[in-house]
């Protein structure tokens, strides 16, 4: 059976147009999240950030983990979309959108908590270089301070690269709707009329930002590991941390992306569209980056336990004999034990077997950043003061509220554009895989796609 | 001439009383946290005896060390610092500005001799317990990170009467509260680039070492090592 | 978390009410006229004295202008006047030379206590119930002076009782002058750690009713049994001073310093050697070194001086070589091993100053004194006869007509209090009627077992004139609330810690805080309103004037102050925060040994005799030793903030109490560090956190005094438990005073963490290497 | 309409919990019950109001605040007065006194006393009340500042600099926005520290 232009229309289109029971409640568990995080931070603004669990030394723990894993999320999307569309992978097509989604909101959350979690988050615009009375400037020398440009940047970027590709769909939707729907979309899609210049153009802007974005997403968490690295904590001062932070987002963004790819799939009805074989490739992706993963812990561990040196292996023992080794452990089964098996056989690399997969890894990857911030900081140089670290129950609801407003976003997001998208589906249906017309063709105006020729074979069970 | 601050810590003397605790409290305007804070520890002192054992009975032996912030000058507070809260200072101090911090807790982090305090709540005082604050340091309310500052007000105070009586400050003229309370004169402040001073006789002291000294901070507080009997070569 | 709290909310909230605000004025309070003349932002320093311990150590007041909420006139308002703002030691002061201790610092948490009594008040509901109303300082004196007249009325002025914490100085004078004139029995001074032993024996051994003074700074091999010396024990600041000169003041010379306890005290973990030997043995090793020394002949030159005869006369066998104690004898009785004797008596004599120096737990045993004399005796054996003169010395006594060295020690504390508590239970005839209550707290500090708390429920009128609320003060009727020291008239005249004799006498650092008076001018003012033999033995309206009258004669004498006129000399001792005579020379110095008085009756030397112990060791099997600390002193520091967070120097605790504990005890029990134990004697049982120590003896358990009060305001009560309620009621034999270190008791673990609450600064450092993890 | 009441539900209940969280916390940890002869009270460098953190926040201050008394600065100084006759200390130390009751009835037991302002004064003393006088400048204790009068009076700043011309107010105004631009901008000129540590610790 063949899918038609008609019916992927329709079908991608559906979720914009209707609203089910299921969403509602989505929507309204997510919001509650989301409100009971406000109000947490309401109250933690309103106290003090004593209403934490983090003492000295432990002075960062759920804040700076939860940030940490929210940026690593982030870099599946735009760095996947971006190294598959350069490298033409056409099966890539039904999952740039999700991918890029996933980048957009969990960039925005990471960077959202560096706010909330200072002590005094009204002040938190003093980041920002601006010139004012005081003459004074932030200072450069500081990762934090390379945390906010690298993020800021990848945050524009990968927005840019998420718009781009939509503009098409949005004036598909503007096309369809009605009313007041109508003219938020006209605004959206900027005048979209498909025009072959405008393709042209369009094709041209998205290569530009996919070889752009991918050393930016690199960078991005380079630069949040530099947070760590840069210090002279024991643990936290290496220099396998670059790649070993990218490596890890990359694997905890796989995770996710396929962890929503099938929520989306179940849930929107979109089986004709995202198949096994994508679930299958990105099966394969994840598998490697496991093995990476792994890798990268193991060099980690190994050189810190070759070299050691008293107040590393102090961290060191923590983690895999001590307090922490049930985290620990846990964290290596997640991220590797379950993971590697299931994705590594060929049976079980399906939908339901890379789901679990990657829900094993999101949780692994959490408990992973958790583990690279907490123990080195309860475990530096002078023992004397050594300590613990508790998370209070405002540091639980706010890092629920993380996921309920990822999840809030992401819902919100399937309700205003097409979570595949519907002009790549279409291009997929022509013959000549990602080819964009270059030639005028004022017949087909709409979309401006012109479908002639035999089916691409790369969509096929 | 430019000053630099040291101070020296001779463990042969220090007896551990914790006279400088009480001292910098009452000098800084640092808070007491009450019990439960105190359990998650969340104590604020800037300068604490660390007490470590060595040996079980019949031979125990115990080291006191008082650690307090060091003063880099290769610090590794400041650079972390994105607002510049936690800086050099002319005269060679890691300075916190508190007003300029945000409290991101950075330094604190980076800080290998965790010596900086952060005030979890705003601090808060039974009255009257408040009128013995200060008034020549700020007190710090909530969400500011703060440390050891080598009393600023007192150096500063003695800089701004020596620029009254026009004349450059003398050694011993005026010291940090924790060096003025020390019966032992364990601790002893004073100008390192004044080759005169005593800090700078006892920091070139054979004795002398670093804290952590093998991280390359640089630290402008000396420790002099404890010594045995019979080995008192040098002072 | 608070009541008001910092807030910042977003720009979205309040934009109209903040504008609106901006010009509403505050609720202001009343603002008097300022009382003193100070200039806003410049410190003026002022002298005072330190009145926390009885070392008596100068201090210099930081005071500068500020706002405080006051009550003037009847009504509520805000004032500028004098804060203090920073207490540093004296420089000028002979005894701590510009230093202060931990506790000393605390001073100014004293005056700025949020539960200080501001106002007379007078019980309105049951005895100890805590219900007070306040009443006007008319009515307050009115009623005390009521209570006396009434008393004199009756012919029955000896049923009046003063029960207070010993005091050296005019404040002293005058309470005994007071007492004395109305015709009641002397005063009962009671502390739990007094040094009745020590000061038997040191007037035994040589001449002088008093604590020694010891000159560490030229000092080259110092052995202490038991003295906490750099911690709480005599004049911790004049002995810490020292000790920095003794490590590190003389190039080229750094002395040693052994010390002898089975519990590792600050002092002991300073210590190059730390011995422990087994409680009450001390005396028993002191003379197995003397053994030594003199058996070897290692100290020829000092047997025959006057001191060592005299010190030596005290000791059974002396003369013959003490026989009974040869190393071998007196390892078996210390555990102590008789190479060490050898090595200690050898490194003693071969050093050029040495001291041995007794305090603290050895004294504290029924054979205290035989302990205390044992040490004095070696002290002269090593120290005396050398050429500067000994280390171990006291303080002359200042040449004041109404102060001098008592020619006998004073009876023991306890032996007063016990005997003030029967004479009550008993109810006969004479038994105290009205009680005056300065500064004591019998309630906490004496064991339970001398019924002290139904003793005094049995007196029909109790006055108070503390500052606090505590579990004494707690009982009384009437409470006249003292100034804070740093706001009264002071004088001390400290006991030790200078070769010089010192007076230490401030005015008032600050105007009062709240409507408290002096209690030195209401018992004067009492005195003149009750006429007769109080009105002429007492001829002041004010302290300061009783002062001035006492110091005056000290102008013809060489002092820190020369002064042609009587009122040139007056300020001059005040400015300069007290009197002291010129600085003794070196020759001088090894004066200050010469006996003052000789015993009047000959006494038979002492000979050994064995600790006796509360408990039997089967059904008991720790020994048990409280012990004072450089925070809480006797307990009456708990209740400052800054005492109560300063972590304790071995354990690192904070906020609590906490029993230590050999780890090995720890093992066998299924004790660990934090677990809730409980500790049993005869007279009670109490329940604390453990503490794994390594610097205890395994068949010891020692607990901080201070913590476990009941009712001493917000900040000490409900923290800990107090070591001293389950002391049984042993005196050392022959002074009677408190043997509190001859209790035996059992150990069991009731509870984890979580019941113990253990608040330890130092994290979750593993403290020790049995207890680090194999790496 | 099942499922929104549910919703409803959930979103309601965790707000009413955590905002019950916050009160109940609020409330366990109020200062101490007191009783009548002992003081109570916390002192906290917090702000009072939500309102006077935002004006902090947005450096609003009354730009003339209202006095007890309407003094005039301009009669004063027109009569040859100099600033420190009155504020004594300036020239000495950090603070500027504001002179007390008794200082100003120094002058006022003859001078003037049947002015209606001066006879308000005579009553502050009658009743051993100072005047309750509104402070113009003052930085907020959030700028943790210290600043020293004295050093800048020695270094030739004239008073006016940073307080206005004197002589042509009667109660103080505001008139210069003393915010740390316009400390810096003044250090940088006459090339004087501007080290943070200067003023702020």
């Amino acid at each position: 059976m063949q899918i038609t232009a008609e019916q992927i229309e329709k079908d991608l289109l559906r979720p914009i147009f209707k609203t089910g029971r299921k969403y509602l409640v989505a929507v309204g568990l997510a919001t509650s999240l989301v409100l009971a995080g406000m109000a947490a931070f309401g109250y933690q603004v309103y106290t003090g950030i004593g209403v934490w669990g983090i003492n000295s030394p432990v002075f960062w723990a759920f804040d700076i983990t939860n940030f940490v894993f929210w940026i690593g999320i982030s870099h599946a999307g735009t760095l996947i979309s971006a190294i598959l569309r350069l490298t033409n992978a056409t099966w890539r097509r039904p999952v740039t959108r999700c991918a890029e989604a996933i980048t957009v909101f969990s960039l925005l959350i990471g960077g959202l908590i560096p706010l909330c979690h200072i002590g005094r988050p009204w002040l938190g615009y003093w980041m920002i270089p601006y010139p004012s009375q005081r003459g004074i400037w932030p200072n450069f020398r500081s990762p934090l301070e390379w945390d906010f440009f690298a993020i800021a940047t990848y945050l524009i970027g990968s927005t840019t690269f998420l718009y781009l590709p939509a503009i098409p769909d949005f004036a598909a939707v503007r096309d369809a709707a009605k009313g007041l729907r109508k003219r938020i979309y006209s605004i959206l899609s900027l005048g979209w009329q498909g025009t072959p210049r405008q393709w042209q153009r369009l094709e041209i802007a998205m290569h530009i930002m996919a070889i752009a974005i991918v050393p930016v997403a690199v960078s991005v968490h380079t630069i949040v590991s530099w947070d760590f690295a840069m210090t002279l904590i024991p643990m936290w001062h290496t220099t396998i941390f670059g790649p070993y932070f990218v490596v890890g987002a990359i694997f905890s963004g796989v995770a996710a992306l396929i962890l929503a790819m099938a929520l989306l799939r179940r849930f929107l009805h979109l089986e004709e569209y995202l198949k096994p074989l994508h679930f299958n490739n990105l099966g394969k992706l994840l598998l490697t980056m496991s093995l990476l993963w792994f890798y990268c812990i193991f060099a980690e561990f190994l050189t810190t336990w070759y070299g050691n040196t008293p107040s590393e292996m102090a961290v060191f023992w923590e983690n895999v004999r001590h307090n922490f080794a049930p985290l620990f452990w846990t964290m290596v089964v997640c991220n590797f034990v379950i993971p590697v098996p299931i994705l590594a056989m060929k049976k079980l690399r399906t939908v339901t077997g890379t789901a679990i997969a990657s829900c094993t890894i999101v949780i692994g990857m959490w408990i992973e950043r958790f583990l690279i911030i907490v123990p080195a900081l309860d475990h530096k140089f002078l023992p004397y003061s050594w300590g613990t670290y508790r998370p209070t129950l405002v540091e639980d609801i706010l890092m629920a509220s993380t996921f309920g407003f990822m999840t809030l976003l992401y819902l919100s997001f399937t309700k205003f554009v097409p979570m595949i998208s519907v002009w790549e589906m279409k291009v997929g249906l022509q013959p000549r895989g990602g080819g964009i017309l270059t030639t005028e063709a004022p017949g087909e105006k709409r979309h401006g796609l012109v479908l002639e020729g035999p089916l691409p074979t790369d969509v096929e069970e | 001439m430019s000053h630099k601050w040291g101070l020296v810590v001779d463990l042969d003397r220090c007896t551990g009383c914790e006279a400088c605790v009480v001292a910098c409290h009452a000098e800084n305007n640092i808070p007491t946290v009450g019990k439960d804070q105190a359990a998650i520890g969340r104590t604020m002192q800037w300068i604490r005896v660390e007490r470590t054992w060595e040996g079980d009975f019949p031979n125990p032996k115990v080291r006191f060390q008082p650690v307090l912030c060091q003063q880099c000058d290769a610090a590794p507070c400041e650079a972390v610092c994105p607002t510049y809260a936690s800086y050099h200072t002319e005269e060679g101090l890691n300075g916190q500005a508190y007003n300029r911090c945000i409290g991101t807790r950075f330094c604190a982090n980076a800080c290998p001799y965790t010596v900086r305090s952060f005030n979890f709540y705003n601090p808060q005082w039974q009255k009257p317990l408040n009128l013995q604050l200060n008034p020549d340091v700020s007190v710090r309310s909530v969400g500011i990170m703060e440390k050891c500052t080598f009393c600023v007000q007192r150096i500063k105070s003695a800089e701004i009467q020596a620029e009254a009586e026009k004349r450059d400050l003398k050694d011993g003229e005026f010291t940090t509260a924790c060096a003025q309370s020390c019966a032992s004169k364990a601790l002893v402040f004073g100008d390192l680039n004044d080759p005169h001073s005593e800090v700078s006789r006892l920091a070139s002291s054979s004795r002398a070492t670093k804290l952590l000294g093998e991280l390359g901070t640089k630290p402008n507080v000396t420790y002099l090592e404890r010594g045995a009997w019979q080995d008192a070569n040098n002072g | 978390m608070e009541r008001r709290n910092f807030i910042k909310i977003s720009a979205l909230t309040g934009v109209a009410a903040t504008l609106d605000a901006c010009r509403a004025p505050d609720k202001q309070l009343i603002r008097f006229i300022p009382e003193d003349n100070l200039i806003p932002g410049i410190a003026v320093w002022k002298p005072s004295l330190c009145t926390l311990c009885s070392a008596g150590c100068g201090l210099q007041v930081r005071v500068m202008q500020g706002d405080a909420e006051v009550v003037r006139h009847g009504k509520q308002g805000v004032i500028k006047m004098g804060l203090a703002k920073k207490l540093e030691g004296s420089p000028q002061n002979p005894v701590n030379a510009g230093k202060l201790c931990a506790r000393g610092q605390a001073g100014l948490q004293v005056l700025y206590h949020p539960d200080r009594i501001t106002k007379p008040i007078k019980r309105s509901g049951a005895r100890g119930a805590g219900q007070f109303q306040v009443i006007s300082w008319d009515d307050a004196v009115k009623e005390l002076t009521s209570h006396l007249t009434a008393l004199q009325a009756s012919k029955s002025a000896n049923v009046l009782a003063f029960l207070g914490r010993p005091l050296r100085g005019q404040r002293r004078e005058l309470i005994e002058k007071f007492l004395k004139a109305f015709g009641a029995p002397p005063a009962v001074w009671y502390e739990p750690f007094d040094e009745a032993v020590l000061r038997q024996a040191n007037f035994l051994s040589f001449g002088h009713a008093m604590l020694p003074t010891l000159d560490l700074a030229r000092a080259d091999y110092v052995i202490s049994f038991g003295a906490d010396f750099l911690g709480a024990w005599n004049s911790p600041v004049a002995q810490s001073i020292g000790y920095g000169e003794m490590r590190r003041g003389r190039p080229g010379r750094r002395g040693k310093f052994v010390q002898i306890e089975p519990r590792m005290s600050q002092t002991g973990a300073n210590a190059d050697e730390w011995i422990a030997c087994k409680p009450g043995t001390e005396g028993v090793l002191a003379l197995g070194i003397a053994h030594v020394i003199l058996s070897q002949k290692l100290a020829p030159q000092s047997a025959g001086t006057p001191a060592a005869s005299r010190a030596g006369s005290q000791i059974a066998g002396w003369s013959a070589g003490l026989p009974e104690f040869t190393p071998e004898a007196v390892e078996e009785q210390t555990g102590v091993s008789s190479a060490v004797m050898m090595r200690l008596a050898h490194e003693m004599t071969l050093s050029g100053s040495a001291a041995a120096v007794v305090g603290g737990a050895p004294l504290a045993q029924t054979n205290g004194l035989f302990n205390a004399l044992a040490v004095n005796a070696l002290e002269s054996l090593v120290d005396a006869g050398r050429d500067e003169g000994p280390i171990l010395g006291f303080t002359p006594e200042p040449p004041l007509s109404n102060a001098g060295e008592p020619a006998a020690p004073a009876q023991a504390s306890f032996a007063g209090l016990n005997s003030f508590a029967q004479s009550l239970l008993d109810g006969k005839a004479g038994a105290p009627q009205m009680l005056m209550l300065y500064e004591a707290n019998p309630i906490f500090t004496a064991p339970p077992a001398t019924k002290i708390r139904e003793a005094i429920a049995k007196i029909p009128t109790i006055v108070s004139f503390g500052s606090f609320i505590d579990e004494t003060s707690a009982q009384a009727d009437l409470i006249l609330p003292d100034n804070a020291p740093l706001e009264s008239w002071v004088d001390s005249v400290p006991e030790s810690g200078s070769f010089q004799s010192v007076i230490s006498l401030a005015p008032p650092a600050v105007s009062p805080l709240h409507e408290t008076r002096p209690m030195t001018d209401l018992l004067l003012g009492v005195a003149q309103q009750l006429g007769g033999d109080l009105a002429r033995v007492l001829p002041f309206t004010t302290f300061d004037a009783m002062l001035k009258a006492a110091l005056l004669p000290l102008r013809a004498q060489s002092g820190s102050v020369t002064a042609t006129t009587d009122d040139d000399f007056w300020q001059s001792v005040q400015t300069q925060g007290g009197w002291w005579s010129a600085p003794a020379a070196a020759g001088l110095k090894s004066a200050a040994r010469k006996p003052a008085a000789t015993p009047a009756d000959k006494q038979a030397p002492t000979a050994l005799t064995a600790p006796e112990f509360a408990g039997s060791a089967a059904d008991f099997p720790f020994y048990f030793q409280p012990y004072v600390t450089p925070s809480f002193g006797d307990g009456s520091t708990a209740n400052l903030p800054w005492m109560q967070e300063l972590p304790d120097v071995l354990t690192t605790a904070m906020w609590s109490s906490w029993v230590e504990i050999h780890p090995r005890t720890g093992e066998k029990l299924g004790i660990q560090q934090g677990d809730l134990v409980e500790i049993a004697s005869q007279a009670g049982s109490l329940r604390v956190p453990a503490v794994l120590s390594p610097g205890i003896a395994p068949d010891l358990l020692a607990m901080p005094v201070g913590q476990g009060h009941e009712n001493f305001g917000r900040f000490a009560s409900g923290h800990g438990a107090n070591p001293l309620s389950i002391l049984a009621p042993v005196v050392e034999h022959t002074t009677g005073s408190l043997a509190w270190a001859a209790t035996r008791v059992k150990l069991a673990r009731v509870g984890g963490p979580e019941q113990a609450k253990l608040v330890l600064f130092a994290g979750r450092m593993s403290g020790f290497p049995h207890e680090e993890e194999p790496r | 309409m099942g499922w929104q009441k549910w919703l409803l539900f959930i979103v309601a209940g965790s707000s009413v919990w955590v905002l019950a969280e916050v009160v109940s916390r609020a409330q366990a940890a109020g200062p101490t019950a007191s009783s009548q002869y002992v003081t109570s009270g916390v002192f906290t460098p917090a702000h009072a109001t939500a309102a006077s953190a935002f004006k902090d926040f947005l450096d609003l201050h009354p730009e003339h605040p209202v006095q007890p008394i309407a003094f005039t600065h301009t009669v004063h100084l027109a009569k040859r007065m100099q600033c420190t006759t009155c504020h004594v200390g300036v020239n000495r130390g950090p603070d500027a006194q504001i002179p007390n009751v008794t200082f100003c009835m120094g002058c006022h037991m003859v001078i003037d006393t049947n002015n209606p302002e001066i006879k308000k004064i005579a009553a502050y003393q009658a009743r051993r009340e100072d005047i309750p006088w509104a402070r113009v400048y003052n930085y907020s204790p959030s700028a943790h500042v210290r600043f020293n009068h004295a050093p800048h009076i020695r270094a030739g700043v004239v008073c006016s600099t940073c307080h206005g011309d004197m002589t042509k107010q009667t109660t103080a105004e505001r008139k210069v926005n003393l915010n740390m631009g316009f400390c810096v901008q003044c250090h940088k000129q006459k090339q004087v520290s501007v080290d943070c540590a200067t003023c702020h610790y």
